[in-house]
């Protein structure tokens, strides 16, 4: 009998915490304790906490490592952790029907894990885990072997971008922020809502991101500028500064080399503008977040007027790996212009929903299909929105586009900080648009005119178009707006607020004018444009839509055919939703 | 009441923290942000009070008005939107009992707010109740969960 | 010690000019005497950005004039058919979210906004949309806030806090919503300079006593001195008929155009109907109405009755520092010279 | 003035408000710049943005405490001892600029130096209430700036020794070579818009225009030369010497122009029984005030608004008046008042234009010789001294040197106010202005929206003195002073020290100078020691 310790790997993320992995893990630890577990089979059972290994839909997802061989459990409950235990744990079989099943090696299969792949693997609560897998290593080389000049040399030489929104090159960044004479100089790292699954699961490589970077352009700072309420990445980036400043690895006199490099958190709240660099240095100096005129730029005069340099965690996190394996290395992977890997939220209608890291330039079709297992309910998809809210909509038609910087800038939409929201055939894209803009529009901080203006006129049209009160003109003001918006707004936020319509215009024009020609929202979403009716053929009488109707619109006696009053109807979709019989008639 | 303020400004000098810092110790100590709490901190601090309802308005989070003993928040990021968060929004409001224009219900046992991507869009549509994300949501599931918690305890602020 | 270095030299719609390096694209359009046209610059606050009317072509790319940096080699172009164009549909953006109320507007004829509709003939906005509704108004006795014609440049935000230290006025809200308001939207209380009213380039913010009392064209100005402390203001009085009914400050002036409560909106004593307006002779104990002749005749007779009686020293005379030089030189020498004595001082000499 | 005058020759602020924002340091004592010279202060704030060091000194925290560096709070009247201690420190620290001491003044020695070396911050402390270590930085602070300002007003000027600190002010200024620079040297506040000018058209029982002295038989030679009459050769009564003569039946009659002393001087009771015994007395007003009320003659007369001239501002700028509208009613130019008066009086001043009038002030000041109307038109403002036409005037003064040669050191030791607190009277009032209201109030207390904001007299009080009263905000309280009391709602607030309270004297119904004394005035100039009362304060 092998004396080999049994690893239990308990998925923590946001998602899988949502999905009852507390309990769980609670479940295993009391199970293997409470009934002696570990003596009955005579070897160390250790249940852990991992971070996100991106199959979220699947979550709670489990592995068990026995044996060096390791099985995936997924969608466990509480209740399954008995069984799993005694067949698995004790008697040494895997449970077939509760592993996970071919999409699972799919869904990974396409994946390039370079900043994602420790995470789920290793507990990142535990500095001595990341240190095993050579972590800090990239960080000692970096001080102890490199001049800060070598260290920027070498992340140019890697091609990386940043990895936060407008794609700028890292080195090139920290180069000109290196130059300044003046001193302190700052380095933030913005850990966005996409970022979370990267501080969960493996924080101590956004600290050891952080600290090479601090040394490469001579900040004594860091700031770790995230929002208050991602409570887990807080607690445990708080919980890997803390481990790391007890191994000397920030504080003063890092690895005996004289640099001294202290990490403090700045506390965000909810803003979807903190995303520009300069308004998120408003933020952290207090203020509202309303951005700063460029130039000058940040790293010439940032936080509290000093050379400041932001990247966001994903960015850092490849930091390590660049400086641990080589720029040279890093490169090769991507395409011409867009080297590495991009990590993705990618979320909709698509079948797998999770976090993805894909090589640059893989294609949509591939994310989509590949990845993502294909749509939900095998529906047609229609869309594909990349780069957050003021992204672009990608259509069907480029489903074979290669996923890098140069090919979104092309179709008008941007890499963003990694947000993919797969659309089907059920869903308006007007709609769609209108929702983007109106979630802009509040966004927006109300400094500059177009975007204040702009953002408001734009959801105006566009609710007009969605209501079936446009006209074809609307649309050219549309237009007209969007040029003035992209071209002297003041920041990103509202150079960029247009790419929704734009793009969405551009590729699906005509679901646009059937809005407006004729008063039809083809998708039927739109509910202005909608008309609910019973028919009659498949109608049994059975007078459940009549007992939801919320508007008492629906009348009919059982058994005969029921009737909507369309003067009544406040076109909710209750009867439509519950009508066994598919009698509902949506138009 | 004042020992309490000055609590919080001496750790505020400590710390040599920004207004937003200020402001959400202030939140976390009582629940919201009162007029009477900033002018205040604006008096000890010589910060003019038009500076903390500035930021105080820019931030969704900050409130003046007194928070329930529970949150719910509902997220309404893209991916939650199209699985139905406007429908969460509205069920959560009718089982609060809460017009469009209230996000607190009058006994002060639950605000509901609206919260832009909270990153969790794989597991949409999610609903935050206090600490704990709720994924894949549906109307039932809300409102089971604001019942099943109406009954609980609360600890409470201060 | 500035070096030779730190010149540079650039084009504007095509002509050469040098300037220091940090020179703004605007400033230095100015020397050129090439106008474009602004809404939140002010020269003497720091910029902010946030019209963007001020945009001008540099390599086919609009930039603030106002916040960029002249650079070395530059060619700027502030007045191309693209730049008009985007400026034009700014400033018609603004006036999508304006009141269109110039013909009872205190600021019509001296309204920023209204000079670039004007300019721009915009009649009717292409973008029209929801406008900012604000019933509630501002019930502090001097300065008339009407939030719905602000159009968010920041000029009053700054010169409260950066010029008079006194930050009452914040942005607060934002995106759409976003307004100039005192803390917790309560009325306005502070030194009420009226700083933020002479930066104002609409009608947002006005002097609220001069409401309605004559329009700009109708308005006689004339520049003259603060009659309150010893810093010498340099006022400029708008007098409507015969009232003062304003005041601005010329802004090259020993106070840079600035003032206080005092010069701003305490002036209106000059048409009290307090004032006096005929000369008064005490008769039985109670002071009458008289004639300037009884009254010169009566004074001039008692007081030589009492310097040939009692000699010129039983006397005096106090002159006041609210009075002109002239008038102050003329009250010593009737007392030295057509008194004879020395007996003359000021209350407020010390 | 007459402290500057006697150390320098001459009394004026020696810089020019716009040379304000290029200070490196500034030392702001006994003003309230923020309230009184608003617009000086926002000089100062900018200069504190440009990165100079505020030091304030008051016994208030007022406004413009916020931008200061260092505010030492001294008790009421106890500036010497607060500037001796200062200038021990420059002495000890070896701060002195020894070069400047050496080639432009005279009286730094042994005694002056004994002086200031008995002074310890320590014991300055004692006297002051400022703890030494502030005393020993502001020391420092203003030594060590390329370019110090002081800046002075009414806080140091009406004390019973109110030309002690003005002198030692000018001590500090002289060790520390911060004179004859651009932005640097002591400047005291003007409170009026044309006080300066009253002074310097001679207005003054002893000087004529341009401070020649009234004694001096040449000087008066010029002036009888000039306007064809001879003069009288003593000096005259200062203005509470006329008050004191009209008590003792010596002064009989009197001609006020534009002036309400009943209400701006010391002890009201007082100033009204000694006007009340003149067997004639001229109001020349543009409102019925306090003082027109106890006349046998009110004149009419103009305000600001309704003729042309000059004014000169706090910083020797000569700017010009215009016309704006016309005068209501009969009322009068008062300087067509005078001229009448005059030729009835067997005097003629046949002036056909003010600019005439401007012209002779030319002739009897050379200072003002090279300013005229058009100057002033074009130019907008010129600084004396201007003496020739192509004469750019002077934006800061001692540039080459002092009038009386070497500026002076002088010996200055501190004394206590007249006005001590004791049981009777535990606390220190001290008066001054509020920024909405001006003066006694008969401009601004006309003005509808300033009266809806700053209506009310109060008196300010500290916290803890308010508890120990057991006075909360609005409460009436009696103030009452050796003098006279009067009732007045309290206003709880920081800004006093504990046992100092604070009344503006611009509110008639509440008459500050009610209280205060007309007795302690200060040895050399008559100052009233406006700045420092007993009183005492109870429950209405």
């Amino acid at each position: 009998m092998s004396s080999q310790p049994i690893e239990i790997k308990v998925c923590l993320g946001t998602s899988g915490s949502a999905a009852g992995g507390e309990e769980v893990l609670r479940m295993f630890q009391h199970r293997i304790s409470e009934q002696g577990i570990e003596a009955q089979i005579g070897r160390r059972c250790t249940p852990k906490k991992v971070g996100c290994r991106g199959f979220c839909s699947r979550d709670v997802l489990v592995d068990i490592i026995r044996d060096g061989n390791k099985t995936t459990y997924q969608s466990v409950t509480p209740i399954m952790v008995e069984r799993i235990v005694q067949d698995h744990i004790v008697g040494g079989t895997a449970i077939a029907e509760w592993t996970v099943t071919d999409e699972y090696a799919s869904f990974h299969e396409k994946q390039h894990k370079i900043v994602l792949g420790p995470c789920g693997e290793i507990d990142p609560e535990s500095i001595d885990e990341y240190i095993a897998m050579q972590g800090y290593l990239a960080a000692r080389k970096a001080m102890t072997r490199m001049t800060p000049d070598d260290v920027i040399d070498e992340v140019v030489r890697s091609g990386l971008r940043g990895r936060g929104g407008s794609g700028f090159l890292t080195g090139e960044k920290w180069k000109v922020c290196r130059r300044e004479e003046q001193h302190p100089k700052y380095i933030i790292c913005n850990v966005g809502e996409v970022n979370r699954p990267l501080a969960e699961g493996n924080p101590h490589a956004i600290i050891e991101g952080l600290l090479i970077g601090g040394y490469a352009i001579c900040a004594s700072k860091g700031y770790l500028y995230i929002r208050e309420r991602y409570h887990r990445s807080v607690e445990r980036l708080r919980i890997a500064i803390e481990q790391a400043r007890e191994k000397g690895f920030i504080g003063p006199n890092v690895f005996g080399t004289g640099f001294d490099f202290e990490i403090e958190f700045s506390f965000g709240t909810e803003a979807f503008i903190c995303g520009e660099e300069t308004a998120l240095m408003e933020s952290i100096e207090g203020k509202r977040a309303m951005p700063r005129v460029r130039p000058p730029f940040p790293a010439v005069q940032g936080l509290w007027g000093k050379p400041t340099v932001i990247n966001n965690a994903e960015t850092f996190s490849n930091i390590p790996i660049i400086i641990g394996r080589g720029g040279e290395w890093f490169s090769s992977i991507g395409t011409k212009e867009s080297k590495g890997t991009k990590v993705f939220t990618l979320s909709g209608k698509v079948r797998n929903n999770g976090l993805v890291e894909i090589p640059m330039g893989m294609s949509f079709r591939d994310i989509v299909y590949g990845i993502g297992g294909g749509i939900e309910g095998d529906k047609a998809l229609k869309a594909i929105q990349v780069g957050g809210p003021s992204g672009g909509i990608i259509p069907t038609s480029m489903l074979d586009l290669g996923l890098d910087y140069e090919n979104l800038a092309k179709v008008g939409s941007i890499v963003g900080s990694g947000g993919m929201v797969v659309f089907d055939e059920d869903d308006c894209i007007v709609s769609v648009t209108k929702f983007y803009m109106e979630f802009l529009q509040r966004e927006s901080c109300g400094k500059c005119t177009p975007c204040r203006v702009g953002t408001r006129r734009m959801l105006e049209l566009l609710t007009k178009i969605t209501e079936g009160t446009g006209g074809d003109e609307d649309l050219r003001t549309l237009e007209r707006l969007s040029g003035v918006m992209a071209a002297t707004s003041l920041c990103g936020l509202g150079r960029s607020a247009p790419n929704p319509f734009l793009t969405s215009f551009s590729h699906f024009k005509d679901e646009y004018l059937a809005h407006i020609r004729d008063r039809k929202c083809p998708a039927g979403v739109c509910t202005a444009l909608i008309i609910f009716s019973v028919n009659e053929e498949q109608c049994k009488g059975c007078g459940l839509c009549k007992r939801v109707c919320p508007a008492k619109a629906i009348a009919g006696e059982v058994k005969k055919i029921h009737l909507i009053d369309p003067d009544r109807c406040i076109k909710c979709g209750a009867c439509f939703r519950a009508c066994k019989f598919k009698a509902i008639k949506k138009q | 009441m004042e020992k309490v303020l000055t609590k919080i400004l001496d750790q505020h000098r400590k710390e040599k923290g920004s207004l937003i810092a200020l402001l959400q110790r202030i939140q976390e100590t009582f629940g919201h942000i009162s007029e009477e709490n900033v002018a205040w901190f604006s008096r000890m601090l010589d910060i003019p009070e038009s500076r903390f309802f500035g930021v105080i308005t820019f931030y969704p989070k900050f409130r003046t008005s007194p928070v329930g003993k529970n949150t719910i928040t509902v997220c309404c990021g893209a991916a939650c939107h199209i699985k139905g968060a406007d429908k969460l929004l509205d069920t959560a409001r009718e089982a609060l009992g809460l017009s469009d224009d209230e996000d607190t219900t009058a006994d002060l046992s639950f605000t509901l707010q609206k919260a832009t991507c909270i990153g969790a869009c794989n597991i949409a549509p999610v609903v935050i109740l206090n600490k704990q994300v709720h994924a894949g949501m549906d109307p039932v599931k809300v409102t089971k969960l604001i019942k099943g918690y109406e009954r609980e305890e609360f600890l409470g602020y201060l | 010690m500035e070096k030779l270095k730190n010149i540079i030299s650039l084009t504007i719609d095509g002509q050469r000019i040098t300037v220091q390096s940090g020179t703004t694209i605007l400033a230095a359009a100015r020397k050129l005497d090439i106008s474009i046209p602004v809404l939140c610059h002010h020269p003497k606050l720091t910029a902010t950005g946030a019209c963007r009317v001020c945009i001008v072509e540099v390599n086919g790319i609009p930039v603030t004039s106002c916040t960029t940096a002249a650079e070395e080699g530059m060619e700027v172009i502030t007045a191309s058919p693209y730049i008009e164009n985007l400026r034009r549909d700014i400033i018609d953006l603004i006036l999508s979210d304006h009141p269109y109320d110039c013909m009872v507007c205190e600021r019509a004829g001296s309204c920023e906004l209204q000079e670039l509709a004007y300019k721009y003939q915009i009649r009717t906005p292409v973008f029209r949309g929801e406008r900012r509704i604000y019933p509630k108004r501002d019930g502090n006795p001097f300065i008339e806030r009407d939030m719905e014609k602000c159009i968010l440049c920041g000029r009053c935000v700054k010169v409260c806090d950066e010029v008079q230290g006194v930050g009452a006025i914040d942005y607060a809200y934002k995106g759409f919503q976003t307004k100039i308001c005192p803390p917790f939207e309560r009325d306005l209380s502070c030194e009420f300079c009226g700083q933020c009213i002479t930066v104002c380039p609409t009608g947002a913010l006005v002097s609220k006593p001069s409401l309605g009392k004559g329009r700009q064209q109708d308005i006689r100005k004339v520049a003259t001195i603060c009659p309150y402390c010893g810093c010498g203001c340099n006022l400029t009085l708008h007098a409507h008929k015969n009232e003062v009914i304003r005041t601005s400050s010329p802004k090259d002036s020993i106070n840079e155009g600035w003032l206080c409560v005092k010069g701003k909106f305490g002036l209106s004593f000059i048409n009290s109907p307090d004032r006096l307006k005929t000369p008064l002779v005490r008769k039985n104990g109670v002071l009458v109405e008289a004639s300037w002749e009884e009254a010169f005749t009566y004074t001039a007779d008692r007081l030589k009755q009492i310097r040939d009686t009692r000699g010129p020293d039983a006397i005096g005379g106090l002159s006041s520092a609210r009075c002109t030089n002239e008038e102050n030189y003329l009250f010593q020498k009737f007392l030295r010279a057509a008194v004879g004595t020395n007996n003359v001082d000021h209350c407020a000499r010390y | 003035m007459a402290g500057l005058a006697t150390v320098f020759g001459s009394g004026a602020m020696t810089n020019s408000l716009a040379e304000i924002e290029n200070n490196d340091a500034l030392f702001v004592i006994g003003s309230n710049t923020k309230e009184n010279h608003p617009i000086v202060a926002l000089r100062m704030i900018k200069a504190v943005r440009k990165g100079a060091k505020l030091i304030i000194a008051d016994p208030r925290r007022v406004p413009l405490v916020r931008f200061a560096h260092l505010w030492l709070q001294q008790r009421p009247g106890t500036d010497v001892a607060l500037l001796n201690g200062m200038m021990h420190v420059i002495l000890n620290d070896g701060l002195t600029d020894s070069a400047f001491i050496a080639e432009r003044t005279e009286g730094f020695d042994e005694n002056f130096r004994k002086n200031i070396g008995e002074c310890t911050p320590e014991s300055a402390e004692k006297i002051t209430g400022v703890p030494k270590e502030k005393i020993v930085e502001a020391a420092r602070i203003y030594a060590r700036a390329e370019r110090a300002g002081i800046y002075y007003t009414m806080g140091i000027t009406q004390h019973s020794h109110g030309t002690d600190n003005v002198l030692s002010i000018a001590n500090l200024a002289l060790m520390t070579g911060n004179l004859g620079k651009e932005s640097s040297g002591v400047n005291p506040l003007r409170g009026q818009n044309n006080v300066q000018g009253a002074t310097d058209m001679g207005c003054l029982p002893n000087l004529f225009p341009g401070y020649q002295r009234v004694t001096v038989p040449a000087v008066r030679r010029k002036f009888e030369e000039l306007w064809g009459v001879k003069l009288p050769e003593h000096e005259g009564l200062m203005a509470n010497g006329m008050l004191d003569a009209a008590l003792e039946g010596k002064l009989k009659a009197l001609y006020i122009m534009g002036e309400n002393p009943v209400l701006s001087d010391p002890d009201m009771s007082h100033t009204k029984k000694a006007l009340s015994s003149l067997d004639f007395l001229v109001v020349q007003d543009i409102f019925m005030t306090e003082t027109a009320a106890l006349a046998h003659v009110v004149l009419p007369a103009t305000s600001f608004a309704e003729k042309v001239g000059t004014f000169t501002n706090t910083e020797r700028r000569v700017q010009r008046v215009r016309r704006v509208v016309d005068a209501p009613g009969l009322a009068m130019k008062d300087s067509h008042i005078i001229m009448e008066l005059s030729g009835r009086m067997g005097y003629s001043m046949p002036y056909h234009h003010t600019e005439e009038v401007f012209q002779e002030i030319g002739k009897a000041w050379p200072a003002m010789a090279g300013i005229s109307y058009s100057r002033l038109d074009e130019e907008g403002g010129l600084q004396w001294p201007c003496p020739t036409a192509d004469h750019p005037g002077t934006p800061f003064l001692f540039k080459n040197g002092f009038p009386r040669g070497k500026a002076a050191f002088s010996m200055v030791q501190y004394t206590p106010s007249i006005e001590q607190p004791d049981a009777e009277y535990p606390f220190t009032l001290t008066t001054g202005r509020m920024l909405f209201q001006y003066h006694g109030g008969s401009m601004t207390r006309r003005v509808a929206p300033i009266e809806q904001v700053a209506g009310e007299p109060y008196i300010e009080i500290n916290p803890e003195d308010a508890r120990d009263l057991a006075v909360t905000n609005g409460t009436v309280v009696t103030v009452a002073s050796r003098q006279g009391s009067l009732t007045v709602k309290a206003q709880v607030s920081a800004r006093p020290g504990r046992g100092v309270v604070f009344i503006p004297f611009h509110f008639r119904e509440a008459a500050a100078n009610v209280l205060t004394s007309s007795k302690g005035l200060d040895p050399i100039c008559r100052i009233p020691s406006l700045k420092v009362t007993a009183v005492r304060i109870e429950k209405t």
